[in-house]
């Protein structure tokens, strides 16, 4: 077991993929020579060559389309993305055509193809560096969404997705990437679509993915100091949600709140709270609760503390649930 | 057959050229509109074998693309793209390729298909609505249509940095055309084939209009011209001169074979018909250029040449009987095609097993539930 | 009151708009000599000219960035996409220029930009041309999304859109283009953020947009033959979601089914879902139905009507929500 | 004063030229990296009082940029991109433009900032995390910094449009990188600009690298040669020499202002520091190379040639004081700075009434029930 900060984990993560598979490429702005701007892919391209970890031209709609031409060979390219607010020029080819090339081609042609994406607030940094755009990917049938929130899970979910056939959009909470944590090298990949129950709990069960488990986690302690019991699930797989876990742990407590950095208008926390009611809507004793960045474009880093979810704002929504009905239940 | 090489467009010079210099420029020409060989074309001399094969090719592809506008007019077919016009630039191109060279057609390209050995089943299936793809990329070295313009240029080129990456000499082609040249994808995996200098080789067919977007509402410079400028090999072609067609991209596809890097063949042709089937053309162009075009048709100019050579009436008629055939199995093949279930879709989506699956289930359901249950 | 095609209504509205204003624009692919590939802005260019009606490049980032220079400059563009599946491109100038650059200049500049998407299925079209793609621009703060379903709404909403000083992506229903309605050519600009109760019902409330309207309002009257007393509500608006009208229907009833041509997973039907249980936890009998098309791309044209939601579908989700907990409730 | 034209990067000639043709390519000069006049200053002759201005707002914008790093180092500012080194690009091109002329720049372009009016607290404003657009585009005639490169190429496009549907004479003014030029956006934009001949004027300041990759990853040709293959009026300019950049800058406006068309200019330059004060650009460059650029230092050129003209020490002197006092005022201004409240950004992103402003109560009640509240 060595102890790694969660970017290390992802670096080893992917040495490991490209030491095992020759076909796994390595592409991007900046992630040869420099090892990328976070540092991520340090040191591959002194030990894989510049034909295996490519620096490319400053243009995220070729990376993204060049990948696509290359898993048509037969590679299993590895893209990063600088920062989450640099994803959108390579909408296109990510929405109309990883995404539906499988099912365009009925199953003939597969794009093992992975984009890492940085994401996320919470570094103080200026405006498109901060976003969390995961539920645009998550919306979009053909792909599959993986946010990470720990060293370990980084290291197994980045394998798990390289070695995945199907289109992945790995996002990893930049905030995170020199929190440590044991990160056992040999784990085996982990499973794609399995949400992980971190803390289990009676009275509530909380709802988070990548940055905001950490919060999740925080507040799960400070409401147990307060005699409450609150179970904490890190869904790992945003698309497709693992939603029997989540439901499972919900019928046992009655009570969810969902905690993300994207604005609730549409968040994830909307479809966890639509498919949690379906399918718990006797034993839910309060509707779910979200809790998100308010529903404004990402603020200047002067305010972000106060834009994104906070250890106050989970327990006030887990007060909301647990008194939901006792007082004018307004939310 | 070694010839001297073909005018190609100039990378752009370093320093300003004498302002009197040249005269207006003319895409290259081996046989004239007339069907007469030009003076480039007497020089190089007519391979009257490939000739043949480049009309007969042109014949099959016209007699499908009519019949198939005649299938979408009789309702048998939803919608039709029409190559007529463009059957030199399709089949003279392809015809310069070797099979191993990996193809990325736009949507128009049914005579490229047809080179290659697709069926007319396989052609048609994308347009009777069945299919999004009509055929295995794998099979024949030609993928499927990109309908989303521009994309598939983006495709090609890392299809190409693949194929050098696994020390394969093969070249990657990739069609496009005057309309989607303006997207940004086209202009990035210029310079992206530029800049690695791959082995691509990019083939605009200009056919003058994006719909009903003529190119002066599209580019200030031709094509040719910009590509230069990103640093591309150049070629500037008549499309619809078959000869002139094959023997440019044969020049452009060897250079890029032989790791001159990555080029372009603009192809000046037109689309006779509409943008599609749905399409009125009457309302942004006039019969006057249609009828200007008509007398430039590639099919009539090689006959003329191929018969200034001494082919003989019954080879073309021979030619014509196997078009008329063709014409017949795509009308047959049209009216088997059969679409698929919407039950066998939700295991294609994705590789891994994936919960979409269970929708699958829900869906069957709904169908026992509404009596519509197989 | 004339009886119009919505696609007429549209281009009145256009019209309406270039004539009372001078500094309002229409630019996009085919719109100017063709009239566009659904001639909605058809006749446009021969009466306001060249200058005001502009076919463009083939590039819809160009399009969409274009219209940000122009609104810079104080004109009002109103650019159309000529398909649902061709917005991608313009992705990152609509994310993340045109619905941020008011919020980024702290309210100093304002962008009046509306972009008109023709969108939606069941037309027989071949692929990316029947997206149902709203989703994407809900969740972005900063736009505001408008949905027309018939002629008089097509033409108030679209008048009162060119008038607002926000930037709006505008979805007309490509299939009920050539559907008739009585419109009056005097009628007001719509408000932007009502939604619209189309009927009333007791036992259970339809909610809707665009092409969906037409398939609730069919099986509200096939569920009133059966004696269930089912209303209709259209949103107009799809951001912001008019919540309060939404929530005062569903208290009545206690029952909502939502429907829309986008996939279920994160479509609106999710906001509208969560939004409604946390508004109406009490009043609600039964969770949220939600109907949607599959979660698939979206398929060939032959099996389009399978895969879209029909009255059919509708009917048993109104059944599902009147049979909750009678039956083994799984959804 | 009325001059011979500058070089002009010629556009892509329609024939082959000859193949035997030109030198090694150079940019326009007027002062050597040695601060003499090269063969065309002579020619051209020195406007000695603009020159003092170009050299005045050089030594202002380097000490507003070293003492932002120097606030950087010491925490009170988060982020700093330099422009040092670029000097002569930003001020040598601001200068060459009408007042009205509207620019949109990157977010490197201090220096234009500063010449057109912007105080230092506006241009910190945005990297100590307290704004995304420091100041007021209309105040200036100078649009807030794009942070997604490429896409304010789009936007002045449009602008450009713009003034010209308005019958105004402006010229639209668009600053970018050597590494954003890769973006489709930018391609989009030349295109645009070309083909509807508008009134626009792209700067490329090709400082040779984007972070950390170098334009031999980023391009196959240089810019300018990119330029005019999309049919734009394209020069090329030592960008370390301020009064060529004025000077060519000036032909290519003035050549737009007559409706010439769209131009570009390419200055070639070199950026000093890191990418941004977060980057460590020993990662990837070498010694070397900087040196080979420091020796080609813009103010310390025209620092020469304008002593070699005869201006005395104690006007340099005075130009020196003139920047420590801009430092000063420049950390003065940064420690003052104060930040927005949440509360006041909800009703800001609507100019219409929106449920959104609704979220700025729920705020304020967290913050009360937080004990935050104000
Ligand atoms: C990104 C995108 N925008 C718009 C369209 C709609 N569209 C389909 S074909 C076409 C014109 C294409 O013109 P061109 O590239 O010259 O090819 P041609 O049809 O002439 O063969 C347009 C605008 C599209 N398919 N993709
Ligand atoms: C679309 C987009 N992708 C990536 C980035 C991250 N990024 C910021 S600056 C930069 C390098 C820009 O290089 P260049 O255009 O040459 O300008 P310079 O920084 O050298 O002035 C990169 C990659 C970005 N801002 N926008
Ligand atoms: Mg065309
Ligand atoms: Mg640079």
């Amino acid at each position: 077991m060595a102890v790694l900060p969660l970017g290390k984990a992802l670096n080893l993560a992917m040495r490991r993929s490209l030491a095992e598979d020759d076909r796994v490429l390595v592409l991007g702005e900046d992630i040869g020579t420099l090892g990328g701007v976070f540092r991520v892919t340090d040191g591959l391209a002194a030990e894989f060559g510049a034909n295996r970890v490519i620096d490319t031209p400053l243009a995220e709609s070729g990376i993204v389309g060049t990948a696509i031409g290359l898993a048509l060979r037969g590679f299993r390219p590895v893209c990063e993305i600088q920062f989450d607010g640099f994803v959108y020029p390579a909408f296109d080819q990510i929405v109309s055509q990883l995404a539906k090339m499988r099912a365009r081609s009925r199953g003939r042609v597969q794009l093992p193809v992975v984009i890492r994406i940085p994401a996320g607030g919470g570094i103080g940094a200026v405006e498109h560096h901060s976003e969390s755009n995961e539920a645009y990917f998550a919306h979009t049938a053909g792909l599959r969404v993986v946010s990470c929130s720990n060293p370990q899970d980084g290291y197994r979910l980045l394998r798990a997705a390289i070695r995945s056939n199907d289109p992945i959009v790995f996002f990893e909470p930049k905030r995170a990437y020199w929190d440590k944590g044991e990160v056992d090298l040999d784990a085996s990949p982990a499973s794609l679509d399995r949400a992980l129950v971190l803390r289990k709990g009676r009275d509530c069960t909380l709802i988070a993915h990548g940055p905001s488990v950490k919060v999740a986690l925080a507040a799960a302690e400070a409401a147990e100091e307060d005699g409450v019991s609150v179970g904490v699930v890190d869904l790992r797989s945003i698309s497709p949600l693992d939603v029997e876990t989540l439901q499972r742990c919900v019928a046992e407590t009655g009570r969810a709140v969902v905690v993300h950095e994207a604005s609730t208008f549409l968040g994830i926390g909307a479809e966890i709270a639509a498919a949690i009611t379906e399918g718990c809507f006797r034993e839910l004793k309060a509707p779910v609760q979200r809790v998100g960045a308010y529903q404004l474009p990402y603020p200047p880093a002067h305010v972000e503390d106060a834009f994104l979810p906070d250890v106050d704002r989970v327990l006030l929504a887990i007060d909301r649930s647990l008194n939901f009905g006792r007082t004018t239940a307004h939310v | 057959m070694s010839h001297p090489a073909l005018s190609q467009t100039p990378a752009v010079p370093a320093t300003r050229t004498d302002p009197s210099a040249p005269a207006a420029p003319v895409p290259v020409q081996l046989v004239g509109p007339d069907g007469r060989l030009t003076d480039a074309g007497r020089a190089r001399g007519v391979d009257v074998d490939l000739a043949r094969r480049l009309y007969r090719d042109m014949v099959r592809a016209r007699a499908l693309d009519r019949e198939a506008v005649a299938l979408q007019r009789q309702g048998e077919l939803s919608l039709w793209l029409q190559c007529e016009g463009q059957e030199a630039a399709q089949v003279g191109s392809v015809h310069a390729l070797a099979d191993r060279d990996h193809i990325f057609p736009s949507y128009r390209e049914h005579a490229v298909g047809l080179v290659r050995g697709l069926t007319p089943a396989q052609l048609l299936a994308q347009w009777c609505g069945i299919a999004h793809a009509g055929w295995d990329p794998a099979e024949h070295h030609l993928h499927f249509n990109s309908l989303v313009l521009g994309t598939q240029t983006l495709h090609a080129v890392g299809y190409a940095l693949g194929c050098r990456l696994d020390g394969d000499d093969a070249v990657t082609v990739v069609y496009f055309g005057d309309g989607a040249a303006s997207q940004g994808d086209v202009n990035e995996a210029f310079n992206w084939a530029a800049t690695m200098a791959l082995p691509v080789l990019f083939v605009c067919q200009n056919n003058q209009w994006a719909i009903s977007t003529p190119t002066s509402k599209q580019f200030g410079t031709s094509l040719h011209d910009r590509a230069a400028g990103f640093g591309l090999r150049s070629w500037w072609v008549d499309g619809n001169d078959a000869l002139a067609v094959h023997a440019v991209t044969a020049e452009a596809v060897e250079s890029v074979r032989r790791g001159q890097g990555p080029a372009l063949v603009e192809a000046e042709t037109y689309r006779i018909g509409g943008h599609s089937t749905s399409d009125d053309p009457k309302r942004y162009r006039t019969e006057e250029e249609l009828d200007a075009w008509r007398r430039r048709d590639p099919l009539t100019r090689l006959r003329t040449a191929l018969t200034d050579l001494g082919v003989e009436a019954d080879w073309f008629d021979a030619v014509d009987a196997d078009g008329s055939e063709l014409a017949a199995r795509t009308r047959a093949e049209c009216q088997a095609l059969a679409g698929p279930d919407l039950a066998d879709l939700f295991a294609e989506v994705y590789a891994d097993p994936h919960p979409v699956e269970r929708e699958r289930a829900s869906y069957e359901a709904h169908l026992e539930a509404t009596g519509r249950g197989r």
